[in-house]
């Protein structure tokens, strides 16, 4: 191994000799530099290596060839070895896409560079206060010349108030530093750990210093104003360099500084570290400038992993795999930002739309907003996972809470910054041009993200349990991208379908049901993606993500692979509803109430596991603590998803406004995944209790409300993809309010309609898609007549309504009956009113879905419209025939599901003669149900006809109209606002009021974080000022007075 | 309202392709009307007998005659007796009253709603007006002969007829009626062209399809 | 009767010194003197520094008499302070420079040295 | 089921008893409104007549499949819910079909005509039809949750929706009929009834001169007779199960003629007192007394 | 106003914040442990006569290798800094006043002197007070004075830049041999500690400090330099 004094000797040696190179020579320079850092890089992975697989030791180099604390000693540990590989590496990386910029500055910038470089290496080794000090000041001066590689005015100002800051921030710590010597004797940490700290208030006033001086340096709120404006001035090359080697380095000396510091430190670390993640987070959300932006993300980040070292005593042994792996997420995705920023070079986030010209560039972008904010299967997936858990184990609520608060704020800004990316127009402007040498980092850190996630995988204490290939199966689709959409719809189909038949034979129970629906059901609607002709970039990875995922939720035993599952469910159906044509704000809704309802979720597993040993998904039962609590938090998770009322509002923009067969993807399939979710809650929890208040009965409200409220909604709607979308609200209200009942009938009706809202949904989705892909609008009053235009799509409708209506003889009303009979056993009598009332009330937009499109006057434009694509209407048919099935044999599907629930639920099952069912309340035999309507309505069909035989097929203006004519087919189809009395009596309740009530927080948290802001108000004085009264601040709160 | 919605015009489907558009052709049956043969003995009687005694009238007020239909459903004079009873909608009806005079404008609703009735279908004209103008004889603006524009089944003169004239009128079409000799529609169908040249010599702006299914 | 003694006299002119570079740094509108009230908030350093390191009676750690080389550890001043603050005043130089290099750059781009008026970046 | 030609050959007697009783009660109830108008009104076999002359017409016309399926919908769902009923208590002959489901089936079958019809009219194309129907929808979910109430509150109150059984332990005396026994049950849903059984206040649906008659307003001759067969069924369907729930159901036609009478003359009367309501109107009533008599059934059931 | 007071009341909080450092402060009696071996034991460890230097460059040499370098980079920093925006104005040479005759004559006297003395303190830096820096800054200084006496005249930064690369990297090459030859990096005793308090003692201390001194001379001119160049382009 090379001894870690070349770190130093290298980068130094080189930068000093560089100074005889002129500026002729700078390619010379340029080149001596890379390899220089590719040398310093080489030593600190080496050295990470050895020390990882245990064939190193830790090294201390003695200077001088004196023992400490007489000189100076530099220590190669392992974590800093970690550190310094991070920090080398981001050098040489970042010195690469700076190259050509570099180049242009001349030989004095490289110098700049290395020598920053050099600082921030002996920064991470030394052992020494003083030599900590004096490397930090040749950090911050490098820091301070690298900024001006971009020469501008708004530069120089940034790097002025930088210099300045620092300047104040090094003079405080130099005064602690010599009050330190002057109390314990030494200037050598491994010296002073020694030393009694509590001995007088002295030393502790001067590690005051010494520590405060360290924290300001990583830019806590708020005393960061100097930071952000220089993130914000700086090009993304530069920008990347000081949020990431410099952040790093910094934030390894606060990690050095931990045994010499006072215990309360630790609080007053995590207190600035949570708050500053909490801060940045919310005033990024007004920022609109990329850099500045990424620079609040780059210290709400640190602030997150420096409260993360406070809270270390917490975190046990995980400590190390939470930090590590936050840092990493934070350094990887933070340079892949910035650099993509430099390449971008916009000045506004709604400018990044340019970023389309080049897939390669918003895939990277895409995965390193992912990367940062946690989702699997990178890193900080579980280095969050781990410290949720942990901090819930340690009884850190408070902490918790604002962590998980601070993420979503986080994904607010991070995934409306992507949608503008992906949906904006773009600004006219040049093409972008990428170098090789901007490729490559960009390349290298896009891998690393999966490397790294796959290591952090295996390094969490349950993670590698998790069954990844799913995942890699949907991830190599990106790979095989380029190929035309029928070669990958079928490698599609028969990846699923080999999938469900090899999980086939496990499979049991509630998790055959809902494989059963996401499988097979995935495949149903896969089938229509046929239809599209060429290659659909990025839809398949993105669809058998979500499939993946969700498959991974049937498959997940231990919590933690049900929410790698969850969150690769909800990654993977971003990027498919953010597909549609106008779906920027839906999606970024979706994703902001997915990723509370995550982060609710990893709340309340983080409960469940306290004084548990195990994380398999039976904790739940047996969670000795809180158990409502949990039940709760879980609840509403699970509820964000399946859009339970107040949480409802990000689905009918969603899936509206998604693709054909994207649509009954998240329709039928996705929202089963919350039904899925709350099916292992209520099942492992039972009935919680809040004080004598029965949790599932307020879920029974929940549900009923959410049932009438969604399907008034519904009959409300002009846009016929909306319309369904409310009805799926709808459905589920029904769904959570048989889940809530708790009995066997319940239960039954809840899955059976679980099973009966995925086969009508998706084939009204896809049905009403075809109409759409044929008349490419969504607004049923623009439509009309279409009967005899789409005959077999009127079929599939038709069916779908009765079915979603419930009506005999066909499949739905099996729902309603076994309701009624669960209803009337339970005694909840006002929610099933209200139940049966969202049903009827369905009745409204059902008639009004299939008459304004199909009946009525046919428009003029639509009278050659041909009929949907055979692969949209094949799946369509392949669905009527198992809801035929199951009308003309209902206890082929009521029968196992009630099987299924014998164990959970024995009493009040139904009783099955053949078709013949019995409850204890009444009976219901489907198939006579059948024969008698269809021999009825034959022989008075067949009546009729006879007696009508010669009857004259009469053309659409034939009508009666008050002895005129009508005038224009769109004046004479009634459809529009088709309710309107209705409105008038109780269209009340439907009024947007949630959709208000959030835009209301929203509001308030924008406005919020416009009024903090303000504090920065570009003054470079201001900012001294506050880094002032921040230190005073802190000292008093750390000493509770003076 | 106006005649340009008759007129063909070019509107384009979703996929921009060119679609002409010919109203009269395309929202409209273009069918002659039909005449049919009664069937044989006793099931045409039979129904001859239930149409007679089940005569839905259209309720469409076209002159100043139309305020003496209005007294047949009171108390006093109860048409509904005789099996007589108002229906909103041609499709529905089976007798219709001509009230009066009928002007221009008139008569081309009248031909419409007339030949919205299905067949067999009556044709009740009702004062002197409607038989040769009456007062109106010489008016620019109401026709003289209604049985030049639809067969009539009955006439019952007077101006205006008082409600006991209107129920002995319907009485009457009773009789014709049960007797096979209500067959309007049918003479309607035969002499379809005579009729409509006839109706078309009156209504200049004719803006509807020959026949009105 | 202490406060008057050297080593008192130092330490709190240093911190004399360093209070009032503070207050002219965030007061003075002008950036030269905002970088003087930094010269002087660095060299209080450096005499409190000094002040540290002084031990009363005592003679510096220079070694060029025989009288000091023997029991040497009671005769001289701490010399560490000393080598720390050389590093510091030269380090307190190279950032006054730079400074004066920025303060020089900035009057270019707007003619001024208002500090105020620098404040492009902000929020 | 071997006998199955047997309940077919008394199905359809059923049928026909019904269909002539349904069209007397209509017969019978457009005099009783003429005499209350005083007016002699129609003949007593006027319906009958009616019925026979639109089978006679000789043209007809329809608009497309749906509009020709409309009527047969309609028809299918008035016969489905009366075989779908115990007719005659204690009787198996007259029985039928309610072997096949409990009160639920007969509940929710009752829309399928209503949904097949509203298709049917839509079809036709007419706006007036699409308004009509627009009305009857909103209408029917408003009477629909005092209904559901009252049903819920019996289902409870007799902890059975067979309705055989609910009919049972109504017999012995008057007293044990529900509408005793349960009165804001019943008082919830007898006010329902008037809803279901659209007449005036409740009969904006078919408006004869705003939207000629509404929904039906395109259907003519032959198609029109069905839909004329379904008026005569379907309100006699209705006022049995009325019948059955309420009032103790019948042992025997002649009781079931005279409670179907009564609860027929009970939409009658309030149609003939009371003018029409406007639909938003007729919403808010629905959901305001008959529905508070609902939930005070159910709280004195339940507590 | 509000602001100022504002900052008067947190400036007077961090005053009674530092008085508590000055209050707990109590001035040493006797040397820290640290010093107390440089004291006891730098003489035979290093042989250097100054104990300040014997701590500047030997003990903590590597605090004195950042010294260095903070001064090499805000040189570097400087030279990259003025050289972007050079070019920026024509040369307004008749705006600057011509230096007196006094000052002309004396500097031309005064700096082959200021040369000597700065060689002489760093030479001798580890025997009597000075050393690299302080002989540096002397050099400097009378590279200072020759701007002054001449506005005008043209330093060569390729001179310049030359002497202050080569020292540093020897300075650190020097440092390496520690490695190799010694106890350590920056070890100063790859040569003969020599007699106590001769001028050639101290081991490698002298080289050192000559590097130091030319390397820190160098620096501050070159900076001095940059400085001048654009009150040319002024």
């Amino acid at each position: 191994m090379v001894t870690p004094v070349y770190l130093v000797v290298s980068l130094l040696g080189i930068a000093f000799a560089l100074g005889i190179l002129g500026k002729p020579l700078r390619k010379v320079a340029g080149v001596i530099t890379l390899a220089t850092m590719a040398f310093a890089s080489y030593i600190s992975v080496s050295w990470f290596m050895g020390l990882w697989f245990g064939e190193q030791s830790a090294a201390m180099v003695f200077t001088a060839g004196f023992r400490p604390p007489f000189s100076i000693n530099l220590l190669m540990g392992f974590e800093e070895a970690f550190f310094l590989s991070l920090v080398n590496l981001a050098g040489l990386f970042g010195t690469l896409f700076l190259y050509r910029t570099l180049m242009k500055s001349g030989v004095n910038a490289f110098v700049i560079l290395l020598i920053l470089i050099m600082g921030l290496n002996v920064i991470i080794m030394t052992r020494d206060l003083f030599n900590l000090f004096v490397f930090m000041e040749i950090s911050s001066i490098a820091t301070a010349g690298i900024i001006i590689l971009n020469p501008h005015q708004k530069t120089i100002s940034a790097g002025f108030k930088y210099m300045l800051a620092t300047g104040i921030v090094a003079g405080i710590l130099l005064l602690g530093i010599i009050f330190f010597y002057h109390f314990t004797g030494t200037l050598n940490l491994d010296d002073t750990i020694r030393v009694n700290i509590e001995a007088w208030k002295g030393i502790t006033v001067a590690l005051f210093f010494i520590l405060i001086a360290v924290i300001v340096e990583l830019k806590p709120f708020p005393a960061n104003g100097w930071g952000l404006d220089v993130y914000e001035s700086v090009p993304g090359g530069i920008g990347m360099l000081i949020s990431t080697a410099s952040a790093s380095a910094m934030l390894y000396v606060v990690y050095k500084l931990l045994p010499i510091a006072p215990p309360v430190f630790f609080q007053i670390l995590t207190t600035i570290g949570i708050g500053t993640f909490f801060f940045s987070n919310l005033l990024a959300l007004k920022q609109t400038h990329p850099n500045r932006l990424l620079g609040y993300s780059s210290v709400g980040q640190i602030g997150l992993i420096t409260g993360v070292i406070g809270l270390s005593h917490f975190l046990g042994n995980q400590f190390g795999l939470i930090a590590a792996s936050l840092l990493i997420s934070h350094y990887l995705a933070k340079a892949g930002l910035f650099w993509i920023s430099g390449i971008l070079n916009k000045t506004h986030i709604r400018e990044w739309s340019v970023i389309r010209q080049n897939r390669l560039l918003l895939f990277l972008f895409s995965l390193f907003v992912f990367l940062l904010l946690g989702f699997p299967p990178f890193p900080a997936f579980y280095g969050k996972w781990e410290l949720i858990m942990q901090l819930a184990g340690s009884g850190q609520f408070f902490w918790l809470g604002a962590i998980l608060v601070a993420s979503l704020l986080e994904g607010v800004y991070l995934f409306r910054w992507l949608g503008y990316a992906m949906k904006l127009e773009a600004p006219a402007g040049e093409p972008l041009r990428v170098g090789w040498n901007q490729y490559i980092p960009l390349g290298i850190f896009g891998l690393a993200t999966f490397v790294t996630g796959y290591y952090a995988t295996h390094l969490s204490s349950y993670g590698s349990l998790i069954n990844l290939i799913p995942l890699a199966f949907a991830l190599g689709f990106f790979l095989i991208d380029f190929l035309p959409v029928y070669i990958k719809n079928t490698l599609a189909i028969a990846g699923m379908g080999f999938y469900f038949y090899y999980l086939y034979p496990d499979l049991n129970g509630f998790d055959m049901v809902f494989s059963a629906i996401f499988l097979v059901g995935g495949i149903l609607t896969l089938l229509a993606g046929y239809a599209y002709k060429g290659k659909r970039i990025g839809f398949y990875p993105t669809a058998l993500m979500m499939f993946a995922g969700l498959i991974g939720l049937v498959e997940a035993k231990t919590t933690l692979e049900f929410f790698f599952a969850w969150e690769v469910m909800t990654a993977g159906s971003y990027f498919l509803i953010i597909r549609g044509k106008k779906s920027m704000e839906h999606a970024l809704s979706y994703m902001l109430f997915s990723l509370g309802g995550a982060y609710l979720i990893l709340a309340g597993f983080s409960l469940a596991s306290i004084g548990q040993s195990t994380i398999v998904l039976d904790i739940l039962a047996t969670a000795p603590l809180y158990a409502p609590l949990i039940f709760i938090l879980l609840a509403i998770g699970f509820m964000t998803k399946t859009a339970s009322i107040g949480l409802h509002i990000w689905l009918p923009g969603a899936h509206a406004e998604a693709e054909t067969d994207v649509s009954p993807m998240v329709s039928s399939i996705l929202l089963k995944a919350g039904v899925f979710g709350l099916i292992i809650l209520i099942i492992r929890m039972g009935e919680q209790h809040l004080g004598s208040l029965s949790i599932l009965y307020i879920l029974s409200w929940i549900g009923a409300i959410t049932a009438v409220l969604g399907n008034l909604m519904a009959a409300f709607q002009e846009d016929a993809k909306r319309l369904l979308a409310y009805s799926s609200i709808g459905v589920l209200g029904y769904i959570l309010f048989g889940l809530a009942l708790f009995s066997h009938l319940g239960w039954l009706a809840a899955i059976a309609i679980a099973v009966t809202h995925f086969l009508f949904k998706a084939l009204l989705f896809l049905a009403i898609g075809g109409v759409v892909w044929r008349l490419k609008t969504k607004e049923m009053y623009r439509m009309g007549g279409l009967i005899t235009r789409m005959p077999f799509t009127f079929i599939s409708v038709l069916i779908g309504i009765i079915v979603l209506a419930g009506i005999p003889p066909l499949s739905g009303f099996a729902g309603k009956w076994i309701f009624t009979n669960a209803v009337i056993e339970k005694e909840w009598f006002f929610q099933g009113a209200l139940i049966s009332f969202a049903g009827i009330i369905a009745f409204l937009y059902c008639f009004r879905l299939i008459h304004t499109i199909f009946l009525g006057q046919l428009k003029d434009e639509h009278r050659k419209v041909n009929e949907a694509p055979f692969w949209i209407l094949a799946p369509q048919y392949i669905i009527l025939i198992i809801v035929m099935v199951f009308s003309v044999l209902p206890n082929s599907l009521l029968h196992p599901i009630g099987e299924m629930l014998k164990p959970y639920f024995p009493d009040g099952a139904l009783t099955w003669q053949g078709q013949y069912a019995t409850s204890i309340f009444g009976y219901w035999n489907g198939t006579w149900v059948m024969y008698v309507v269809v021999a009825i309505f034959l022989l008075v069909f067949l009546w009729l006809w006879f007696m009508n035989r010669k009857a004259y097929r009469v053309k659409q203006f034939n009508i009666v109209f008050a002895a005129e004519r009508p005038f224009r087919p769109e004046t004479t189809h009634f459809a529009y606002n088709f309710f309107a009395p209705y409105k008038k009596a109780i269209g009340f309740l439907a009024e947007p009021g949630v959709t208000r009530f959030w835009g209301h927080v929203s509001e308030g948290s924008h406005a919020i974080a416009e009024l903090i802001r303000r504090i920065y108000s570009g003054n470079g004085q201001v900012y001294l000022f506050q880094i002032m009264a921040f230190i005073v601040v802190v000292y008093l709160i750390s000493f509770g007075g003076f | 309202m106006s005649k340009e919605d008759l007129e063909k015009r070019t509107v384009y489907s979703p996929e921009g392709e060119p679609i002409e558009i010919d109203p009269l052709n395309d929202y409209f049956l273009d069918l002659r009307p039909e005449s049919y043969a009664p069937r044989n003995g006793v099931i045409e009687q039979f129904a001859n007998w239930a149409r007679a005694e089940s005569l839905w009238v259209l309720g469409f007020g076209t002159g100043c005659g139309a305020i003496e239909m209005r007294p047949l459903m009171t108390p006093r004079f109860d048409a509904y007796r005789f099996g007589i009873q108002w229906r909103p909608t041609p499709r529905q009806s089976s007798v219709f009253v001509i009230s009066g005079y009928l002007s221009v404008k008139t008569l081309k609703r009248v031909i419409r709603s007339y030949e919205q009735m299905q067949n067999p279908k009556f044709v009740v004209a009702l004062g002197s007006c409607t038989i040769n103008g009456g007062m109106y004889w010489d008016s620019y603006n109401t026709i003289n002969r209604l049985d030049h524009y639809l067969p009539v089944d009955v006439y019952i003169t007077g101006c205006m007829p008082r409600p006991e004239a209107l129920l002995a009128g319907f009485e009457e079409l009773k009789k014709r009626i049960k007797a096979g000799k209500g067959d309007g529609a049918n003479k309607y169908a035969d002499n379809f062209d005579w009729y409509k040249a006839n109706q078309k010599k009156i209504i200049k702006d004719w803006d509807m399809p020959d026949y009105n299914w | 009767m202490h406060w008057f003694s050297l080593e008192y006299i130092a330490m709190n002119l240093g911190f004399l010194l360093i209070l009032i570079g503070l207050w002219g740094i965030i007061t003075r509108k002008n950036i030269l003197r905002i970088i003087i009230s930094f010269s002087l908030f660095d060299t209080g350093t450096h005499i409190v520094i000094v002040a540290i390191g002084y031990i009363r009676n005592r003679t510096a750690p220079i070694l060029d008499t025989l009288a000091l080389q023997k029991d040497t550890a009671s005769k001289i001043v701490d010399p560490l302070p000393q080598a720390l603050v050389l590093t510091a005043i030269v380090i307190g130089l190279g950032v006054t420079a730079l400074l004066l290099v920025y303060a020089m750059k900035l009057f270019e781009t707007k003619k001024t040295l208002d500090i105020h008026r620098f404040n492009d970046l902000k929020w | 089921m071997e006998n199955i030609w047997i309940k077919i050959g008394y199905a359809l007697l059923t049928i026909f008893i019904v269909l002539n009783y349904g069209l007397l009660l209509q017969g019978l109830f457009r005099k009783i409104g003429a005499r209350v108008g005083r007016r002699h009104g129609i003949r007593i076999w006027q319906p009958w007549v009616d019925i026979i002359k639109n089978y006679t017409f000789r043209s007809r016309i329809y608009h497309g499949v749906m509009y020709y399926l409309g009527p047969v919908f309609r028809l299918t769902g008035g016969i489905g819910l009366l075989l779908f009923l115990p007719v005659i208590y204690g009787s198996e002959m007259f029985s039928n079909f309610s072997f096949t489901g409990d009160l639920m089936l007969v509940l929710y079958f009752q829309f399928f005509g209503v949904l097949g019809m509203a298709l049917g009219a839509g079809e036709s194309g007419h706006p007036y039809s699409a308004i009509g129907v627009s009305r009857g929808l909103s209408q029917v979910t408003a009477f629909e949750l005092p209904l559901t109430l009252g049903v819920l509150a019996i289902g409870l109150q007799y902890h059975t929706l067979n309705i055989n059984e609910i009919v049972a332990a109504q017999q012995g005396s008057i007293l044990n009929w529900t509408f005793f026994t349960n009165p804001f049950a019943a008082a919830a849903m007898l006010l329902s009834f008037l809803g279901a059984m659209g007449r005036s206040p409740f009969d904006v649906v078919l408006a004869p001169q705003e939207i000629p008659i509404g929904p039906p307003t395109e259907f003519n001759s032959s198609l029109l007779g069905v839909l004329q067969l379904n008026r005569a069924i379907f309100p006699v369907a209705k006022l049995i199960l009325f019948m059955n729930l309420l009032f103790g159901g019948a042992t025997n036609w002649g009781e079931l003629i005279i409670k179907t009478f009564f609860i027929y003359f009970w939409s009658v009367f309030v149609g003939i007192a009371f003018p029409r309501f406007r639909v938003d109107q007729s919403v808010r009533w629905f959901l305001s007394i008959p529905l508070i008599l609902g939930v005070i059934a159910i709280i004195l059931i339940k507590f | 106003m509000l602001r100022n007071s504002l900052f008067l009341i947190v400036l007077a909080a961090f005053a009674v914040i530092a008085f508590t450092l000055v209050n707990a402060w109590h001035p040493a009696e006797s040397l820290s442990p640290v010093a107390e071996h440089y004291a006891t034991n730098g003489p035979t460890e290093v042989g250097a006569a100054n104990l300040v230097t014997a701590v500047v460059v030997t003990y903590r040499g590597f605090d004195t290798l950042g010294e260095v370098t903070i001064l090499f980079v805000t040189a570097a920093i400087i030279g990259f800094f003025l050289s972007l925006f050079h070019s920026e104005s024509p040369e307004q040479t008749d705006r600057l006043m011509p230096a007196s005759e006094i000052l002309s004559t004396a500097s031309k006297l005064l700096i082959p002197f200021m040369l000597v003395l700065g060689i002489y303190v760093f030479v001798n830096g580890h025997l009597t007070p000075g050393g690299g820096f302080q002989g540096g800054a002397i050099i400097a200084s009378a590279f200072v004075l020759l701007l002054l006496a001449d506005p005008l005249s043209k330093l060569n930064h390729r001179i310049i830049a030359m002497v202050e690369s080569v020292s540093g990297v020897a300075f650190v090459l020097i440092g390496l041999l520690g490695i190799f030859l010694a106890g350590g990096f920056l070890d100063n005793r790859i040569l003969d500690l020599g007699t106590f308090g001769a001028l050639l003692s101290a081991g490698v201390i002298p080289l050192l400090y000559i590097f130091i001194g030319l390397k820190v001379g160098s620096e501050l001119t070159n900076i001095i330099g940059h400085l001048q160049q654009t009150q040319k382009n002024r």
